[in-house]
């Protein structure tokens, strides 16, 4: 017996990265299940079958990637697609197609509202703003900050908005003295932050990508900037370090996990992963492999498959629904009515080793 | 002989434009060949220089023989380079974006020979004093006349010492293209050998020492350039009755 | 009133004055020539002619209207049309279209209606049509109406290029070199075309011509032109013998 | 008689696929790939005016694209959706079923007007600058939605899968599907219509020598608007269904990428070839999805014959390897594009007895 | 204020220069073949690696040797081997398309599937993680009140002005230069003045490529993040950059891609950063509406 799941990412296109760790992550669990005889369902071990498809981080592939493997695979459950600009559209087309489907990374509201059969890990950006800008308060003391955000990336513009407006709400209007964007695959930053600098904020809050925040923040240095950067969970990535060097050393961000310091299962993901594949695992990685399970829990939870896929589907989607608590490497989490995770998020800073350190945990 | 050509059939694609025709220079001659519109007289000329595809015609059947050796394998380039056979090619072609005296230098670009290269750039001017007035300007903005003087000139800096001129009179006034003919006949008075298309077949067979006339890719008529005019057929189908 | 009145017309390139001050009076029906050496100016006073440069100074009226500003198309269609110096016709279409586009200047549809194939479409498609079968067929090109252009031999190109202009039915038929690069029994049979054409439509017809015989055995009256001045006009023989011609010009034939 | 077997073909072939998929004999993966088919074909053969039949080298079609489906999904989504930036519905939303086709051709509409920009500029500006023009016209269109908020910026914009329920509600038909077939056929039968016409064939003219076109009649400014406009705006109307078709747009979706698969697949098909740019279009999406199954096939065979370490999996990661190494052999062998500038009537003349291409 | 604006020009002086370097290889090539040759901000990237698998090899060497010894040999094995990449594109994919007398758009999609697959082969085969390029030049920041310039940024505007004489001097005053413009006038022509026509356009591309792994080896200097796609987008910008200039002119692409890199950088600075593309794309456009042959293009006169 096998027990067919999708995968939905981006092994092409634009964050290609992405979609490798994902993959990466699955493999790995799917690798330990197998071996261990396959996946216990109401008495039936079942052998585990991920179907990855690219969808080139472009919608339209994604749309076409989730049908083909409702419709040609017919999988039980569909993990991803990574970012909004995706997991919107294919959410759409699993929730039209009742298809239980759970997005590890995408932090878009749109992705799940109003959608019963769609589900992600991540928590949401409403949440991560504010984390980030009381963080900023309490450890720098800020009064001024500047922001500086990919105007094309709806992940780094939506957090970019959320942290202006939070931050300016808790400091007065006019608090954050510069909100300049640039467009993503732009690698000279120089103009926008020269005009942060003359503004003389207390620090900059950057939402975007690893690779980005690395160019970003050198050639800040480059310009003379001293003060400190802070950042939000699209900086957690093994690259980040190797990519960025001494000039990320020092600084913070908010995240889903802290990879240094980690214990127990965290640790042991980590390490492995690191040890099969080389490099650390990125936040997606991990909740990748968080997602993956919650959907295997669900599988078991059902209590037995009938071998109907449509039935066997709307099992699995009340039970994910039906999820009390489940304990993921990226901290505990149970689905709200949205299908949203209600889960803590921690603030690690980069230590001078260049490990993610955790420093503070902040829960709803 | 300085050229033969051996019964040469040859191919654009897969229409034949020449049916095996032969003909011979001798060096120090003036040769024309005469013949209708679309007759392969522009086709025969390619042909010698080894024009490369996709433009060039291909080669069936037949050789082609200079000073005795055989010039079929040879490239394009070096038949100017090696064999010393220039053409003037058909409609000018001149290379509108150089001036005037960077044309002439480029004419140069296989010679070594630099103080013959200074001789060639004194008997060019000398031959069309046009050219030398006009030899800062963009080579484009030339009149027609004076583009198919710098098309003549180009071949001569070639360093060639056989050229073949195709239709180097077409649109040019008839003072300018009496100049122009009185200037090759002083060039093959220096021991120039010529080989010269023509639509005006008056003029060419005054100007020339032989005549050959090409009928759709084949050769019907042979002799000296009297005798052609001469002949009845020719003067019927060629000189206009 | 003169079909075509050109008044102290000048065009200067930059700084070079590619025609200067030249005026002609075009009344009817006349088949008359413009000559000069290279680069006098000839292709320039048929641009200019033609709308497709404007002048620098100077007016041209055709059949008492301003030609001002007007763009070449809008030209044609008052009745000018023209040949070049080397051959322009649309050598990946056949004989047949390339008559047929020409016809824009009276296609009497529009856009919908190509798309809806309206009765108006089809009738005037049809009108089209056999204007151009009619013109080939006067021309004797008929049974090359499907060939293109491209493929047929240079002097059969001259000719389909003088039966595109005809083809709009111009009272002023402009020719530019349409000997050159003809050999010399093409040349007499262009010289019976154009003399045909000449009796058979009753237009005028202007051209510019290097081949002498041409000019002279058609041209009623000559132009001379040398840096785009005027230096002679006349009749041939007067042309024939006017020094300053054969100075610029004709040159001595011995070689 | 002879005349009505192509209409009439195109007519069943419409209703079979309709009724099949309503039957769910042909399950929606196939349905969306026939669906992507039309709007590529509709893009590639609308291109094909400007770049094959006029000639230019236009690299903006994408632009134009967004330009319609933004312009279709607003409307639509404020007509029969209560939406939270647009508010409640203006319209019953049982008036979707008859007025989307009208929305669809609005949102063309649009696109033709955007297609001025680089019509105007094209009077004076030619070959590569006028390419220029249009890649900037594309991203100057991008950059413009992503700064309009009220229509999601970045964020994309969505809603347009309740216009499809509403519609779907009314008469339990795959309206989107219909709708795609439908101007797919339209777009090419108009487009025949357009280059056959000797109106269209001023285009023609412009391409192969424009000085000659405008001496002979050809008003060249006002068929060059023609074109683009009318290039554009198919281009438009391919958007409004793509966005119908995902239910989500994105701005990134319409950029300089999306622009160069309309080239490929236009110069794939031949300048100046109708059937080519369908052909190519069919093609071209059949190849991008074909490779989802050939590629895991490719994998194990490889693995079987130990062609590849077990340690390595050839992955998806290969297809936009393979894809344009395919076009590059492609285009080795046939170096005017698979049809040239001929039709397939020229290729295959019994066709004419059914349809001649005039 | 002053001061930051004075900053900015910095900034786009270094910028430019980057658009310039890349725009000068393009415009080579186009200037012989009117050949817009798309994969050639991909043979930028590739140029981008190759440095830094030299520049790692030799770091990874027994003997450490000081950054400007390593510097110095990379440069030119980085120029020569990106070299030979651009010339197997014009042997291998190229060439036989002109040879069949294809259609020079059919020529320039060749060149666009390229550069496809320099990018994801790249991508296939070292995997998604992105590439970190060592730091060569040990970096001094030269500051003067708000101002900040650092040594890199100098050396990178010098190379491209260095470049750009050197390369106008090969095409207005060398033989070759000469034979270069030839043939993008009259291809027919240029065999019958001697000239050995594919070698030339061989010479062409040696020279465009190689310059285009400088400028790869320097962007990887100054952005040390390399990943298979960083030459697209700039490779785009770059080819309009040398088209508004005038495309096939030297001083075209020189100046034109300064000019963008000051369009871009100028306009973040005086208008709200996410009007950048709007802004800056209709003021390219613009200029070409106005000089409908860029900068330096000459109109070509069609004489009739
Ligand atoms: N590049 C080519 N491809 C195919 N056919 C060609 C090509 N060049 C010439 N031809 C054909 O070969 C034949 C001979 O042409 P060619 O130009 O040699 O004649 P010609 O005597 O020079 O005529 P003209 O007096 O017009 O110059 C003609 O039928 C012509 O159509
Ligand atoms: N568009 C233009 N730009 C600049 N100069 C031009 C242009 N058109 C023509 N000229 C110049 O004007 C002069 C007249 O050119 P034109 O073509 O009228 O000469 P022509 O009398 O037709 O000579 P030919 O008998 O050789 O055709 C020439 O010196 C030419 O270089
Ligand atoms: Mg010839
Ligand atoms: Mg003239």
């Amino acid at each position: 017996e096998t027990l067919k799941i999708g995968f939905n990412i981006p092994l092409t296109g634009d964050i290609p990265k992405v979609g490798e760790e994902s993959k990466f992550a699955a493999e790995m669990l799917k690798e330990d299940i197998n071996a261990a005889g396959g996946l216990e369902v109401g008495g039936t071990k079942y052998q585990l079958e991920f179907i990855y498809e690219d969808n080139e981080s472009k919608a339209e592939s994604a749309v076409s990637a989730a049908l083909k493997l409702i419709e040609r695979d017919s999988v039980l459950a569909i993990v991803g697609p990574n970012s909004s600009k995706q997991a919107v559209p294919a959410g759409q087309v699993c929730d039209d197609n009742q298809t239980p489907m759970i997005s590890p990374w995408s932090t878009n509201p749109d992705t799940t509202k109003d959608r019963p059969w769609v589900f992600r890990a991540a928590f949401l950006d409403p949440f991560q703003g504010p984390v980030a800008v009381d963080f900023a308060m309490e450890q720098f003391g800020a009064k001024k900050a500047a922001v500086l955000y990919a105007l094309d990336n709806d992940y780094s513009k939506g957090l970019a908005e959320i942290f202006r407006d939070d931050f300016n709400a808790k400091n007065g209007a006019g608090a954050v003295v510069g909100f300049e964007s640039y467009s993503s695959k732009d690698q000279d930053f120089s103009a926008q932050l020269t005009t942060i600098l003359a503004a003389k904020p207390d620090f900059i809050f950057l939402p975007n990508n690893y690779n980005e925040v690395a160019l970003i923040i050198k050639q800040a240095h480059d310009l003379g900037w001293k003060n400190p950067f802070m950042g939000a969970d699209a900086w957690g990535n093994s690259e980040l370090m190797a990519l960025c060097g001494d000039n990320c050393k020092g600084q913070y961000f908010s995240t889903h996990y802290a990879a240094a310091g980690a214990s127990g299962e965290t640790k042991v993901f980590i390490d492995r992963y690191k040890e099969k594949y080389g490099y650390e695992p990125a936040d997606v990685a991990a909740l990748t492999w968080d997602a993956t399970n919650l959907v295997l829990k669900a599988v078991q939870n059902t209590g037995g498959l009938t071998g109907k896929t449509r039935a066997d589907r709307k099992a699995i989607r009340d039970a994910m629904a039906a999820i009390p608590e489940f304990p993921g490497i990226t901290g505990n989490m149970k689905f709200d009515a949205e299908g949203d995770p209600i889960k803590c998020a921690v603030v690690v800073k980069i230590s001078e080793q260049g490990e993610f350190v955790f420093t503070k945990s902040v829960c709803p | 002989m300085l050229l033969e050509v051996k019964n040469l059939y040859v191919k654009y694609g897969n229409i034949e434009a020449l049916h095996g025709i032969s003909f011979t220079v001798a060096k120090g001659e003036i040769v024309t060949l005469i013949g209708a519109n679309g007759a392969g007289k522009t086709t025969t000329l390619h042909t010698i220089t080894r024009v490369p595809p996709p433009e060039g015609p291909k080669i069936t059947q037949g050789d082609i023989l200079y000073e005795g050796k055989s010039i079929i394998g040879t490239e394009a380039h070096k038949v100017v380079q090696d064999l010393k056979i220039a053409l003037s090619p058909e409609g000018r072609h001149i290379f509108g974006n150089l001036t005037v005296e960077e044309n002439l230098q480029l004419a140069t670009y296989a010679r070594k020979d630099n103080d013959q290269i200074q001789v060639d750039f004194k008997r060019v001017y000398d031959l069309f004093p046009r050219l030398f007035e006009r030899r800062k300007q963009r080579s484009e903005s030339l009149s027609g006349g004076e583009q198919q003087m710098l098309s003549v000139g180009r071949s001569l800096m070639t360093g060639a010492n056989f050229i073949m001129l195709d239709e180097p009179s077409m649109g040019l006034a008839p003072l300018l293209m009496y100049d122009m003919f009185r200037a090759l006949k002083e060039l093959n008075s220096q021991g120039m050998t010529l080989l010269l298309i023509e639509q005006n077949a008056r003029i060419a067979l005054q100007f020339a020492h032989r005549g050959y006339v090409l009928d759709t890719g084949a050769i019907v008529a042979s002799g000296n350039a009297r005798e052609l005019m001469n002949n009845p057929d020719v003067k019927k189908a060629y000189l206009g009755g | 009133m003169s079909l075509l009145q050109i008044q102290n017309m000048t065009k200067t390139f930059g700084g070079l004055c590619a025609v200067s001050d030249f005026s002609i009076a075009i009344e009817g029906n006349e088949l008359m020539a413009l000559i000069g050496p290279n680069g006098a100016g000839k292709t320039t006073v048929f641009n200019l002619v033609s709308g497709f440069y404007s002048p620098t100074e100077g007016s041209l009226v055709l059949k008492g209207k301003s030609l001002a500003g007007l763009k070449p198309h809008q030209v044609t269609a008052m009745g000018i049309a023209r040949t070049f110096q080397n051959i322009r016709l649309w050598h990946d279409m056949t004989v047949l279209e390339n008559i047929q586009i020409s016809q824009h200047y009276n296609l009497g549809y529009n856009l919908v209606d190509a798309f809806l194939r309206t009765r108006r479409y089809m009738g005037n498609e049809k009108r089209i049509a056999d204007r151009g079968y009619e013109i080939l067929e006067a021309l004797d090109l008929r049974q090359f109406a499907e060939e293109k252009p491209k493929n047929l031999p240079y002097g059969l190109q001259r000719r389909v290029e003088i039966a595109r202009a005809l083809s709009i039915n111009p009272s002023l038929l402009l020719l530019d070199e349409p000997a050159a690069g003809l050999n010399s029994s093409d040349v007499n049979d262009l010289i019976k075309l154009i003399g045909w054409i000449h009796d058979e439509f009753k237009i005028a017809i202007w051209m510019i011509e290097h081949q002498m015989d041409v000019v002279m055995s058609l041209c009623s009256w000559i132009k001379v032109v040398d840096f785009g001045v005027t230096i002679a006009e006349g009749t041939p023989e007067q042309i024939q013998n006017n020094p300053d011609v054969i100075k610029a010009y004709l040159g001595d034939e011995n070689i | 008689m002879r005349k009505l077997t192509v209409p009439t073909l195109l007519l069943a072939i419409t209703g079979v696929i309709v009724f099949m998929s309503h039957q769910e004999y042909i399950d929606l993966y196939i349905q969306s790939v026939i669906m992507f088919m039309g709007v590529n074909i509709i893009l590639s053969s609308s291109f094909n005016i400007v770049n094959g039949y006029m000639g230019e080298f236009a690299c903006g079609h994408a632009g134009f694209m967004a330009v319609g489906a933004y312009v279709t999904s607003v409307i639509n989504v404020m007509l029969f959706t209560d939406d939270k930036v647009f508010g409640a519905a203006l319209l019953p939303p049982e008036m979707a079923v008859y007025l989307f086709p009208f929305t669809l051709l609005i949102g063309g509409a649009a696109a033709a007007v955007a297609g001025v920009l680089v019509a105007i500029p094209s009077f004076k500006t030619r070959d590569d600058y006028l390419a220029i023009i249009t890649i900037a016209a594309n991203f100057i269109i991008i950059s413009t939605i992503i700064n309009i908020d009220k229509i999601g910026g970045a964020r994309g914009f969505m809603g347009m899968k309740k216009v499809l329920f509403a519609m779907g509600d009314s008469y339990d038909i795959p309206w989107i599907l219909l709708w795609v077939i439908v101007f797919t056929f339209g777009t090419v039968f108009i487009i025949r219509r357009y280059v056959t016409s000797t109106y269209g064939k001023g285009i023609i003219a412009i391409k192969q020598d424009e000085v000659a076109a405008e001496i002979m009649s050809v008003n060249t400014n006002k068929m060059k608007l023609v074109a683009f406009m009318l290039s554009s705006g198919l281009a438009g109307i391919a958007g409004g269904l793509f966005a119908h078709i995902l239910g989500y747009i994105n701005p990134n979706s319409f950029g300089i990428l999306k622009s160069t698969e309309c080239l490929v697949m236009v110069y794939l098909g031949g300048m100046g070839s109708l059937s080519g740019s369908v052909i190519s279009a069919i093609l071209f999406t059949l190849l991008l999805e074909s490779l989802r199954f050939i590629i895991p096939w490719m994998n194990t065979a490889m693995h079987y014959m130990h062609l590849l370490p077990d340690s390595y999996e050839l992955s998806q990661v290969w297809k936009w390897v393979i894809i344009p190494l395919i076009l590059i052999l492609l285009m080795q062998f046939r170096p005017e594009g698979i049809m040239g500038n001929r039709e397939l009537s020229d290729i295959f003349p019994k066709l004419k007895k059914f349809y001649s291409f005039k | 204020m002053l001061a930051s604006i004075i900053q900015n020009l910095f900034n786009a002086f270094q910028w430019g220069s980057f658009y310039s370097l890349i725009a000068l290889g393009y415009t080579l090539v186009y200037g012989v073949l009117r050949l817009i040759n798309f994969a050639h901000g991909d043979i930028f990237m590739v140029g981008a690696y190759i440095a830094f698998f030299i520049a790692t090899a030799i770091l990874g060497l027994a003997v450490s040797l000081p950054g400007w010894v390593v510097l110095a040999m990379v440069i030119p094995l980085t120029m020569i081997l990106t070299a030979f990449v651009g010339v197997s594109l014009e042997r291998i994919a190229y060439r036989p398309l002109r040879r069949k007398g294809a259609h020079r758009l059919y020529v320039v999609i060749t060149a666009l599937m390229c550069g496809l697959v320099l990018e994801n082969g790249n991508l296939a085969l070292l995997g998604a993680s992105r590439k970190s390029f060592p730091e060569l030049v040990d970096k001094v920041v030269y500051t003067v009140g708000d101002l900040s310039m650092t040594n890199l940024k100098i050396g990178v505007v010098f190379s491209a002005i260095l470049v750009f004489i050197f390369l106008h001097f090969i095409v207005t005053k060398t033989k070759i230069g000469m034979a270069m413009r030839a043939i993008s006038y009259d291809k027919f022509a240029v065999p019958l003045m001697g000239i050995p026509i594919d070698t030339v356009i061989v010479f062409t591309f040696i020279l465009g490529s190689s310059f285009a792994g400088l400028a790869g080896l320097l962007f990887a200097l100054s952005y040390p993040i390399l990943d298979p796609y960083m030459g697209a987008m700039i490779g785009w910008k770059a080819f309009i950059a040398a088209v508004v200039g005038g495309i096939g002119d030297i001083r075209g692409a020189f100046l034109g891609g300064f000019l963008l890199g000051f369009v871009e950088i100028l306009v973040v600075a005086v208008f709200p950063s996410t009007y950048r593309d709007l802004i800056a794309f209709a003021i390219l456009m613009t200029i070409l509406c106005i000089k409908p042959t860029g900068m330096f293009g000459v109109a070509g006169t069609t004489k009739i």
